[in-house]
């Protein structure tokens, strides 16, 4: 089995590493470049744990190859957060007691930056909508919608 | 006097007896009087939950019974 | 206990002190671990539901380049039958063939063999090279079917348990209970109305998002560490203990972060076999499960059959109840139907009941606790036919409840009576409550149901570390499934007096604290609480003497108050009150550092009654159910964290409502689950629910120092009866069946029309 | 276990010749574009090895148009990227709903119509809709470009007519005449991460009376395939769209359907939801039609 050299950018790094043709960008980043930030719940895409963003669109890292990430930018959960602190959305999933086990926070925290990218100012629906490809099981949405709903609000109207 | 009300998976051990009146000042004495009572009893009952005057003890030992108390066997509860 | 208190920080909502590791993807959960000389171990599942394994080739595997381990049945002891003890319950024999397969296979997935390699891949084209030679037997799958006199057997050696007499002949029930009070057919004679119904609800399940995985690690000691997600890892080093015939001392468990359990994480199905695949290794060991094995072959929650019967009289009285239920135990024995059969009455005032029960075998996964274990199946029942029972008697449904309502006195169905508690607080809320009378559109239903959930107590272990500038370390051995780090860390720095950022919470492992029972049964806040909460009180006996020794006073002209110690009233002593960060600093002269302990099996767990409102609209054409509103209100006793309370409830509403609407296993003929992925095991996204309102009511346990009664179990019960109550209302007919699919509402509606 | 290979040409003619060489030598190629089937599928039904061919490097797959006479949009543009284009939205609104319907925001950003079109899945949620708008499948081969009606794509359940040595390009429409519109509905249980178990696109054509001059219809997840229903267009040409005829279109396409029980639904349940999801996205086609001769 001949592994593929593969460059590409994480979180505004340049990384290299080597695969083989089958393997998900999510079996990379969690094995081999050590980022477990990014959480496998199913490898079928129909939980969004491993939720990246790909040249900054929303994808499943569980359904995306390794190999296609050649001259791509990846960014992951462990590049939300900057040399000042948490992210906004970070803050407020924290604040609003919007994760209860915490393993789906890391997906919804990806997703709903690239939410705010694409509709600052969201209606409820919009948000529910668009994290609908992120399952929680602890806390029936109702803190995670709040969290988003105030975030988008302090990043659009800031203090 | 303490009261004491087996469920039905227990009147095995008691003869169909579900309610008696035993003597006794804390938990374990009261298993050795039903042990007196009903020989063979102890080890089911022993292993069973009970509830002391309406408070739920898994594994009910030690616990002071006062006259008038009532003792509840029970199944052991679990939970998720 | 605290009563009228007020409290500085008790009922606030402080950020987790592990949160920031959460949110950055810091945390490790099971899977998140990689050690050096790491293999991966992959489990063989059976093909078929019901089959006796003939033979079990494994050479061609072991023959594999980089595979360095094969077991399968033959490579595990015998295991004793004996309880399991703790939470798990069920019997140890049980649970080692469930985790590897010995003579039969008892459900498609079942582990037959297990490999370990040097990739995953290897790993798995390894188990492809594995023969085992089967006689496939007939599949078992239904109630009905399993407690046929001529059904085929799971087990030729299962006798029903709690009959008068051991049967003739074994059976497919492995036990039955009965429980009842008065005298039921009196009872229904008095009644002026009576209703009946038998109701279905498939098995579902608890479907946390992080699938089981550890890592074992075994020395050629012979000893093991291993890592896991787990609710409990001092119950699972136990349970592996005795699978595995181990010595304790010879196994460490570390819990890792876990991403959701709900119950499905507190019996292990991976840790053994980790441990002897890294023994024969010597390799350290790690195996995760798919979402698939997930589904096929861990714990989900009993299906159930229940046939109820209810009387009352005009005036609203329920003059008698009467309830047959039937629970899937899975592959072994062990249904929930104990507590299922205590709580389908809790909420009531009765005089004339009886519940019979049946633990029944079925080819299915091994069923394990899922929130509220049997509660939600058998409540279901009863808060459906009491919604029945109000329309025939033309009765508002929750006037018709407080009518009947169990409070403080009565006589719980299970036996004794009931300390305060919080059901009629609940009941006069739901009815005061605007979701309760807000106008509903066209096409929409309300529902109500009441719910209940005993909480248990158990042991638990505490220490309090006060470092050097004053800070608190709670050290306890409770994994931290939804924030109970934060509740800990709210109850330290209450009972202490210190501010809540003072204060870290650690979670042990098996070595470094004393033993814990699981995160499960709504226990952790209330009985670790507890331990906590007494651990703290330690640390200020010892500063109350710490702080006479430096004023030298007696220990008894000195109190604790606002977090220092200071002289009694009348004291004289002409001294400045001591902080807590003042002691510490001295503690090297006043007999070194503060460490307080506790440990305790907590008694008087406080049951918590619950009432939830539902608002959901069908559509005629298609039977689909949209839920409009929610609104969930539950006795806490007390709430600790207010937000992460709020979060149990609204969680658990939503796993009820998916149960209600859309979560089944669906069986085909063969015993295959064909939906084993999230696509088709439907449990409720975002875009399906609604804000979901709570109300937390707090009639505070008087056996817990802040009056805690747990709350984590309770919220998944009413919703089931709720949502069938609100179709009910929505459209004229009742469905017994969950779920509420559109397929099955849709025809009912037409043969309404028929 | 063979080894799996990964190639990403940047020519239409790199990719036939893989193509061709592994039909030439018995290997097995198999495109890959969004890959949000083709990994699950890697991973579960089908885990034989492959040379994977990425199709997202091409021009020609990227290539979204839209010009007075057609659109042409390329095989391999994720959905997502098709709804952020307002002008395409606008012209064909019940493909890009149906586009929009399939998979999370995550799946949308990777999956691609002519995924779904070449995965033949019976359900395939825009397959309904392409057929609704007469979408024509581009397809090229060694032998040149072919152009099929995309109703006459699938074969079965998940086959398609590829030959081993062809692709698809994408797809064209015809840009649809003034007073026209379309829609597509499809019934899940849930709001999201569903997949049909029925589905309806319409495409319906009004002349200035408001009276339908052109109708299509497709039903997907009640057959082996998704269907063309020309009894359900016959019942809505020469009408006003008002209920009756709706209706009549809703039972024509029931009459249609063929469907089977299984885990998403029962064979009853589906075909009376088709026939509603059929009413109920005339309608929605119906004023859309009306809205845009208001605007035109």
């Amino acid at each position: 089995m001949s592994k593929v050299h593969v460059t590409t950018s994480i979180n505004g790094e340049q990384v290299e590493f080597l695969c083989a043709p089958e393997q998900s960008l999510l079996e990379v980043l969690r094995e081999g470049l050590g980022k477990t930030g990014t959480k496998e719940g199913c490898a079928t895409g129909d939980c969004g744990a491993c939720s990246v963003l790909l040249d900054g669109r929303l994808v499943c890292s569980c359904l995306v190859l390794a190999v296609e990430t050649q001259d791509h930018e990846v960014t992951t959960i462990e590049g939300i957060a900057t040399e000042e602190g948490l992210h906004p959305i970070q803050r407020k999933f924290l604040e609003h007691a919007a994760l209860q086990c915490g393993i789906c926070t890391p997906g919804l925290i990806v997703a709903t930056k690239s939410l705010l990218e694409k509709h600052p100012d969201p209606d409820e629906t919009t948000i529910r909508y668009w994290l609908a490809g992120n399952l929680c099981r602890c806390t029936g949405y109702d803190k995670i919608i709040r969290a988003v709903q105030d975030v988008a609000k302090e990043l659009a109207y800031p203090a | 006097m303490v009261r004491v009300v087996f469920p039905n998976h227990l009147l095995g051990h008691t003869g169909g007896e579900r309610e008696v009146e035993v003597e006794a000042e804390n938990f374990r004495e009261l298993l050795e009087a039903l042990e007196a009572r009903f020989p063979g009893s102890r080890e089911a009952l022993g292993k069973s939950a009970a509830a002391i005057d309406g408070q739920i003890c898994q594994d009910a030992f030690l616990e002071p019974l006062g006259p008038g108390s009532e003792v509840f066997f029970m199944q052991r509860i679990e939970g998720g | 206990m605290a009563e009228a208190v007020e409290f500085k920080q008790i009922g606030t909502s402080p950020v987790r002190p592990d949160g920031v590791d959460k949110v950055t993807g810091r945390a490790q959960y099971g899977a998140d671990l990689n050690l050096p000389n790491m293999i991966y171990g992959k489990v063989l599942r059976s093909p078929h539901a019901h089959a006796r394994i003939l033979g079990i080739d494994t050479s061609r595997a072991e023959a594999m380049p980089g595979v360095l381990a094969v077991v399968s049945g033959k490579d595990f002891p015998d295991a004793e039958h004996g309880e399991i003890g703790g939470e798990g319950g069920g019997d140890v024999a049980d649970l080692a063939k469930n985790i590897m397969a010995r003579n039969k296979v008892l459900y498609h997935g079942h582990a037959v063999a297990a490999v370990a390699a040097t990739s995953q891949r290897l790993a798995e084209e390894a188990l492809a090279a594995i023969h085992v030679e089967y006689e496939v037997l007939p599949p078992v799958l239904t109630l009905e079917d399993a407690m046929k006199a001529d059904a085929p057997l799971l087990d030729e050696n299962c006798y029903t348990k709690n009959l008068p007499e051991k049967p003739e002949k074994p059976s497919n029930v492995a036990a039955v209970m009965q429980l009842g009070r008065g005298d039921v057919e009196k009872g229904f004679a008095q009644a002026d109305v009576i209703v009946e119904g038998e109701y279905r609800i498939p098995m579902a399940h608890q479907g946390y998002i992080e699938p089981h995985a550890c890592i074992a690690n075994t020395n050629e000691g012979g000893q093991a560490t291993v890592w896991c997600c787990t609710q409990g890892h001092f119950e699972f080093r136990a349970m592996t203990a005795k699978v595995l015939k181990m010595n304790v001392a010879d196994l460490k468990f570390i819990a890792s972060e876990i991403g959701g359990g709900f119950g499905g994480k507190t019996v292990i199905y991976l840790e053994p076999v980790a441990v002897l695949l890294s023994r024969k290794a010597r390799r350290p060991v790690k195996m995760t499960m798919s979402r698939e094995e997930v589904f096929r072959a861990t714990g989900p929650s009993s299906g159930t059959l229940m046939r109820m019967k209810v009387g009352a009289r005009k005036d609203g009285t329920i003059t008698a109840a009467k309830a047959w239920m039937a629970y899937e135990a899975g592959a072994f024995a062990g249904a929930p139907m104990g507590p299922g059969a205590m709580s389908i009455f809790a909420p009531y005032n009765l005089e004339n009941f009886h519940v019979e029960a049946c633990d029944v075998l079925v080819n299915k996964p091994k069923v394990a606790a899922y929130r509220a274990p049997g509660a939600p199946q058998s409540m279901h029942a009863m808060e459906c036919a009491v919604d029945e029972l109000a329309r025939e008697l033309g009765m508002d449904p929750i006037d018709l409840r407080l009518k009947n309502a169990a409070d403080e006195g009565t006589q719980a169905p299970y036996g004794p009576k009931f300390p305060p508690i919080g059901l009629k607080a609940c009941l006069q809320a739901a009815k005061a409550h605007p979701s309760y009378t807000r106008p509903l559109p066209d096409g929409a239903g309300r529902g109500v149901a009441a719910g209940f959930w005993f909480n248990v107590g158990m042991q638990s272990s505490a220490e309090v570390h006060i470092n050097e500038n004053g800070t608190v370390t709670v050290v306890e051995g409770n994994p931290d499934i939804g924030g109970s780090r934060a509740s800990m860390c709210l109850m330290a720095a209450e009972t202490l007096g210190v501010p809540y950022e003072n204060v870290r919470a650690l979670i042990g492992d098996t070595e470094s604290t004393g033993f814990s029972n699981v995160t499960g049964g709504s226990r952790t806040t209330f009985a670790t609480g507890m331990a906590v909460v007494r651990a703290c009180e330690d640390i200020i006996a010892q500063c109350k003497a710490r702080a006479a020794a430096t004023w030298g006073v007696d220990e008894d002209q000195v109190l604790w108050e606002d977090g220092q110690a200071v002289p009694a009233p009348g004291v004289n002593a002409d001294v400045k009150p001591l902080s807590l960060a003042d002691i510490a600093a001295n503690a090297a002269k006043t007999g070194g550092p503060l460490l307080g302990r506790a440990s305790l099996n907590a008694q008087g767990a406080g049951a918590s009654f619950s009432v939830n409102i539902a608002d959901l609209q069908v559509d005629r054409e298609t039977g689909k159910v949209d839920v409009l509103a929610f609104t969930a209100i539950q006795d806490a006793g007390r709430a600790i964290h207010k937000a992460y309370v709020e979060g149990q409830m609204q969680g658990g509403a939503a796993q009820g409502l998916g149960w209600a609407l859309n979560e089944e296993y669906i069986y085909n003929a063969n015993g295959v689950m064909e939906n084993a992925g999230f696509l088709d095991y439907r449990i409720p996204v975002a875009s399906d629910l609604p804000m979901i309102d709570t109300q937390i009511i707090e009639v505070p346990n008087p056996s817990h120092p802040y009056g805690v009664r747990g709350v984590g179990e309770t919220p998944i019960v009413a919703p089931l009866a709720a949502a069938a109550n609100a179709v009910r209302d929505a459209i004229g007919i009742r469905i017994n069946d969950l779920p509420l699919s559109p397929p099955r509402i849709l025809a009912a509606l037409e043969n309404a029309e028929g | 276990m063979g080894a799996f290979a990964y190639v990403a040409p940047t020519s239409v003619d790199e990719v036939l010749t893989v193509l061709s060489e592994h039909a030439n030598l018995g290997k097995r190629a198999q495109v890959l574009a969004g890959g949000t089937d083709l990994l699950v599928q890697m991973r579960s039904i089908d885990r034989e090895a492959r040379t994977i061919i990425d199709i997202k490097k091409l021009a020609e797959t990227n290539r979204l148009t839209i010009s007075d006479e057609a659109v042409f949009i390329g095989a391999a543009i994720p959905s997502a990227e098709l709804n952020e284009n307002e002008a395409l939205v606008n012209l064909l609104p019940g493909l890009l709903e149906a586009a929009d319907l399939i998979g999370s925001t995550q799946i949308q950003g990777r999956a691609t119509l002519g995924g779904n079109l070449c995965n033949a899945s019976p359900a395939g949620d825009t397959i309904p809709a392409m057929i609704a708008v007469g979408a024509v499948c581009r397809i090229a081969g060694s032998g040149g470009i072919r152009e099929l009606p995309v109703e006459e794509f699938c074969t079965g359940v998940g086959t398609n007519t590829l030959a081993p040595d062809e692709f698809l390009l994408g797809l064209e429409i015809k840009r649809p005449p003034p007073g026209s519109g379309s829609a597509y509905l499809r019934f899940t249980p849930r709001t999201e991460m569903d997949i049909a178990v029925a589905g309806c696109g319409v495409a319906v054509t009004l002349d200035a009376g408001g009276t339908c001059t052109a109708a299509r219809v497709g039903i997907g997840a009640v057959a082996p395939r998704p269907l063309l229903v020309p009894a359900a267009a016959e019942a809505l040409i020469g009408t006003k769209l008002d209920d009756a005829a709706l209706a009549a279109a809703g039972e024509a396409c029931s009459a249609a359907a063929s469907p089977i029980t299984d885990k998403r639904g029962t064979d009853v349940y589906r075909r009376k939801v088709v026939g509603v999801l059929c009413r109920r996205a005339g309608a929605i086609a119906r004023d859309r039609a009306q809205a845009q001769a208001m605007k035109d």
